[in-house]
């Protein structure tokens, strides 16, 4: 089992899902964080100051998947948040140990999906 | 009928407290210094009245747009009010109200910034309804409303510079011009109209700008997918809520005050009128938003009792109170229907509802003048003058507004670009935040 | 005493003009055009006064409740005032001042509708006070804060349509009868009970109203956990302090207004003895939450204001400045501790306070006339009525809205469902939220 | 010059309808009941006006600071209108208005607590322009507003309690000390010293004090680190703009009311430079926020606003139109300017701006009444009498300010621990957040 | 080393705490975040049109621990947690491969709690 | 490749962020949270009635480096973060399997930099 975190542009969480679910990925947890990566940032400036915004808001997906998953959530992923500007985002892919539905107290391979 | 109006008004409030004894003798002045102190005070109170509807107007767009242009519209508003009342000093007054030379006209002009006569002050000047410094900023405050409607409708998606330079010349000109020709003695007034405060002169003229802006501009990226319709939902009702409180606050000035004198019957006949025709709006607006969308929403019963404010603005004056209520009622109605068949049907993106409430309702309640409506001699309005007002008023505004919009979109250019209006006018236009610390995420 | 105390006010008024040499012969009648337009106008003034109030009950009551609730509580607001003034229109206003045939009467009805008499526009109408029109809307506008009162205190847990429902009944008929007793020249008027603006008539009456809803309905899940007493912040602070500022700014109007004529010395006194009453209000309310609470809740601040108003309104007419210091200083006291007592002892779950606020120093302000007040003859009011009418009013509307609100329950139930109250009733009853892109998580 | 002027107005309003047959006989009391009503009540309309500027006040300060210190400052802005309104009925009003004992003095007093003379209620009292109670209930709003101002510069870490007794020593003892060398018959009225509605007596009063609490306090931690300055954006500019308007709403009353009668001509010429002013500072001030900040600024535009209102404060009821158009826009300039000079160069930090709007503008609306004001009497103002009030009404409040807080700073403390500083006042030293439910987070 | 995700109901934050005390488990990091499992979604209407709104609120918990602590918090967020109604959540195991103290500067299991 | 997440205390996120750049590390996502440790927490008092704050405003940190960044890495954050005051904050380190850039769709390790 994988648990597959990306960052995403905000705007790209609708064609991101919207992809995810045409590869029958029905779950995923999303959270708002926000990043510095190759894209700059911008200047605010208030009451004459000047602020350099270099943590640009993104969306934080986070999907647990078992193996066969990874390769279409990761697809998906990049399916629908490419544009080929900077700022894109990344996609990182880390091992589960265990999984389990709160419900039910299934683990493993069936508590995933 | 508002300035040209002013002696009709004067003596059909003698006329009102002929009974009652004002003086000795009939021969003496009638107006007394007492009186045109009060009618004087009411007025100015009721400028301080229509001031605090820019804050309405301000708190209603920005709660119902996204936090990320809420600076923007904040901005918008803030300027408005400032270019209003300087422009109105430099041209409008003169443009709206150019004397009895023009009586009947199109067009008028007098000059120039203020000039007040050498009895500006006095009693005489104004049939001791008001001084002249009186009349210029109660009419002052009027002017910029027209404009601040259209800022609403144009909202998330136009530059602010182009959109300042469409303003200040909507309100400078066109706003002044169309005024004339009812409130200023023109040609409108001659054949009857009857507007009493603005259902047409403010709200509808307005609106039609708002609808050529709209029109131009498209709609906000996102809002309609495939030919479907994607609510963008504004960002804090409680400040839309607040808005319409304040309109609703002011409006008591704006239609009381149009009374042009503190006439005790006048002024509380208007106060009746307009409480009843918001309070009907919001009763039909509850009801058909609760049968139409299920769930009664709370967005379309703040825009309910706009509808019914608008409304009944052009016959305030004229109608029985329990006509105030069909009145307004059935603009709670339409303001519901409208939205939906422009926002769902027409896909005219239009985030506050200023088309529905101000142009339609303002239209709505200009014709309602001609159905319910008895002038002050007690002889019934005409439909007819009513609905050629609406349509020259109409044409005109729309027209000018269109060309006007035009103009800048190919010489500045009217819309932000695409990466501005994702990230939001305010980072765009201002370089800040209106929530700063605060995590506002949106994802379309 | 208020519409049944024209005539007497009317007269004092003339009185204390007495050596002022108004008209050459004391013969002529001695309201002049000029001063029944300052009075009339004076009413409408107040009339647009009280109307911010709603903004400032919806400020305050969707600023101490949760954010998942707000689009509920502004929805709530909003109608309530269409509906207090519809209904007053229809049967309120007839049952509250049903005319002299009803003096001493427990209940009176003078019709359905608006019914102006034939003189309802001049002077003759009200001792040259107001206009019919005037009257109706100024009264009116008092209606509905009594249900506003109501809608803080249940907030959070009741359904929509039944608290619409139980608010149109008991405005429209709850209110108007027990105010009858007083100000429509009923009952206790005759006993000789004074209540100048209401700290009975509307803030009791509304407060009753509360205390049933509260009973009847239940705490909010999670505020009373195994007998302990859970706060549940609101989501907004400025939001309340906007509407502690606007309640005070309308109370101007409330207490102003209830003079019922533009009376210097009057409108003067009631002036200075509110605004020293909400500032005393808040001097102590800011001492005993400093010392019981050890860090001063501006919750319990803004409360302690409030409640210096509801109890300087019973005798704002009739209290020297001085005694307003001590009536509102003790109001702001027993605020402080009611709310203490009330929720944290008795675990009943009012939001907002609106039972310790409304009803507790409304009782307290009615009673203080007793202690102190000086009717306008120069002798004192005594304490015995005003007790009396403290009870008969809260028996009657107690019963009634505990009776209505049982009614509701069995017939179209009044409590929203568990996961409905998790989710918030924003979604529940309305199906949209707040603040849409902002995070608002509440883990209770 | 306010109460002294009285007699003067009265006269001067008197003179004005000469013309107007106000009564038979010249040698009759010209101030009629009716006119005596209708100035009592414009006083007292101007008081809710002016009272509801401490909710603008309160507005604008939380929302131009951080999230986690809107409970102090509402709390603090909440406490001082109560602190206000109780200490100038203690000792303000008398200390201000010790009455003509004490003409061209430095210093009177006139008792403690509230005494009206025995015709304090009728004509003969102020003219024919208020009663006792108006006067004082008038006066005592003007009071509260010079510590409001300190309130924003000192904001987000001074102590709570520290703050209270500085603003309740300063409302109580130099504001109306300061102000009686004016308005109360003192030595700088004797001098021909002009400040209409308190340009210096109000605004610069409060900003000297401002400008020694920023000194004695220090900056907020981090906003000047290693010599740059980092601006700590404010929370919510919705609330911000709430504040402007509303404060350029009560500024009617401030600038309207301080013409101390309803005279038409009077009345009706504040309203328009006051509303010039206002709009002519917005737009300069938006025209050099976009030159010199690249992108149009809205904190410094409502700056500007509030800038124009400041200066034209001090001439509203002696300069033209014109003139007022010129005084605003130079404070719309001045004003930006002066926010970058002192934030940017000084490093003295001044979260909402308030030595830049209220001293520094207060400064040049006196001081532009030396240049373009002329007299009642026709004759202009002098500019040496101007400079001498600002610079004795400076040198008297600046060091007070000083010392009152060294005196607190010694024994008290001022400023609060590192610790809560970084985690808020809010829950320092109140133990609860302004918005909770919300996620705030702020990394400086 | 194990650090634990869960992703919770909001309102089940108070009880999953107490869980936890009652086992010991003092240490945690709570975010809030969006998802959507099997629980279906609801519907928002803006001014008549319509909005689907499949994100739903949840709490999402961190929580590192030693290997003989996994059980434990496992079943402690279990115990809170669950009604046995879907929308109940899900809990994520991962490896921990190193643990530093930041005012200490203590790694490794002494560091964790 | 490893994925490294910290939870510090809000103020202090400039201060880390300036030794990263110091580190030539330039990439990172921030997301809000709350949590609880060692510090203990506070009350907050609302009419009346007590409420007992344990979870702190926390501010957590993600930073997917190489293998030979993660010292660099953790010994930044400590350098910025670290007061010696209870409250300053955990390190947690964990493998990451596979990154991707979603703009190129590289892997492996020149995705991440
Ligand atoms: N090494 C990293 N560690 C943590 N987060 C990262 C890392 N690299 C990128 N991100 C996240 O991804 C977002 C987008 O990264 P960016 O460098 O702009 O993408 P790209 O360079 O592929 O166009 C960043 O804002 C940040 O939140
Ligand atoms: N595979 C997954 N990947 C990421 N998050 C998940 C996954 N499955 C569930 N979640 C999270 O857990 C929450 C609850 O899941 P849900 O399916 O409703 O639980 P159950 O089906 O066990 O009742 C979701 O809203 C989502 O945030
Ligand atoms: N075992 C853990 N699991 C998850 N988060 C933790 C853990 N330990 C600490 N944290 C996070 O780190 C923050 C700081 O922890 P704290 O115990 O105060 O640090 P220290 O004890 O090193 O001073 C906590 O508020 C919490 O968010």
């Amino acid at each position: 089992m994988k648990l597959i975190i990306a960052y995403i542009q905000p705007e790209k969480l609708t064609p991101v899902k919207q992809e995810l679910y045409k590869n029958e990925i029905y779950k995923m947890s999303v959270t708002n964080a926000v990043g510095c990566g190759q894209q700059k940032g911008y200047h605010e400036s208030y009451r004459g100051g000047d602020i350099e915004v270099n943590l640009l808001k993104k969306i934080r997906l986070e999907i647990a998947v078992n193996e066969e998953f990874v390769k279409p959530t990761v697809e998906a992923i990049i399916a629908g948040a490419r544009t080929g500007k900077i700022g894109d985002g990344k996609i990182f892919v880390t091992s589960l140990d265990e999984c389990y539905r709160i419900r039910t107290g299934e683990t493993g391979k069936s508590a995933i999906g | 009928m508002k300035a040209f109006g002013f002696g009709v008004l004067g003596i059909s409030c003698l006329f009102l407290f002929a009974g009652a004894e004002v003086s000795a003798e009939e021969a003496k002045p009638v107006i007394t210094d007492e009186m045109f102190t009060i009618n004087n005070l009411w007025l100015l109170i009721s400028t301080f009245l229509i001031f605090i509807m820019h804050l309405g107007f301000a708190s209603l767009e920005s709660g119902l747009t996204r936090a990320k242009n809420t600076v923007n519209i904040l901005f918008k508003n803030t300027s408005i009010v400032a270019l209003g009342i300087l422009t109105y000093a430099l041209v409008g007054f003169s443009l709206m109200y150019p004397g009895t030379d023009f009586t009947g006209a199109f067009f008028g002009f007098h000059g120039f910034g203020l000039n007040p006569p050498a009895d500006g002050m006095g009693i005489s000047y104004n049939g001791g309804n008001s001084t002249y410094w009186t009349d210029f900023i109660f009419q002052g405050m009027f002017a910029a409303t027209a404009a601040t409607i259209v800022s609403g409708a144009v909202a998330e998606r136009i530059k602010l510079h182009s959109f300042l330079i469409f303003s200040a010349i909507y309100v400078a000109l066109v706003y002044p011009i169309v005024g004339m020709w009812g409130w200023g003695g023109g040609w409108l007034a001659e054949k009857g109209f009857h507007d009493f405060a603005g259902s047409t002169f403010v709200h509808s003229v307005g609106g039609w700008a708002a609808l050529a802006g709209i029109i131009v501009l498209g709609p906000r990226l996102g809002k309609y997918v495939n030919g479907k319709n994607k609510p963008i939902p504004g960002h804090s009702l409680p400040l839309a809520a607040i808005g319409m409180f304040l309109l609703w606050f002011g409006w008591y000035g704006f239609n009381g005050g149009s009374v042009l004198n503190a006439d005790p019957a006048m002024v509380s006949l208007v106060f009746v009128t307009t409480s009843l025709g918001a309070a009907s709006g919001i009763f039909t607006a509850i009801l058909i938003s609760w049968l139409c969308q299920k769930k009664p929403d709370l967005s379309m019963v703040l825009n309910g009792s706009l509808a019914g404010l608008v409304a009944i603005t052009a016959g305030a004056d004229c109608v029985t109170p329990l006509e105030a209520i069909y009145i307004g009622g059935i603009a709670g109605v339409i303001v519901v229907l409208a939205v939906l068949l422009i926002d769902n049907k027409l896909h005219l993106d239009d985030p506050v509802g200023a088309t529905s409430v101000h142009l339609i309702c303002g239209i709505w309640g200009t014709l309602a003048v001609g159905i319910w409506g008895v002038g002050a001699d007690g002889s019934p309005f005409a439909i007819m003058p009513q609905l050629i007002g609406v349509i020259s008023a109409g044409i005109f505004c729309f027209c000018c507004a269109l060309v006007i919009f035009f103009v800048i979109k190919l010489t500045l250019g009217l819309r932000v670009s695409e990466e501005e209006e994702i990230r939001g006018l305010d980072i765009g236009e201002h370089g800040m935040e209106a929530y700063a610390g605060f995590q506002i995420f949106i994802t379309q």
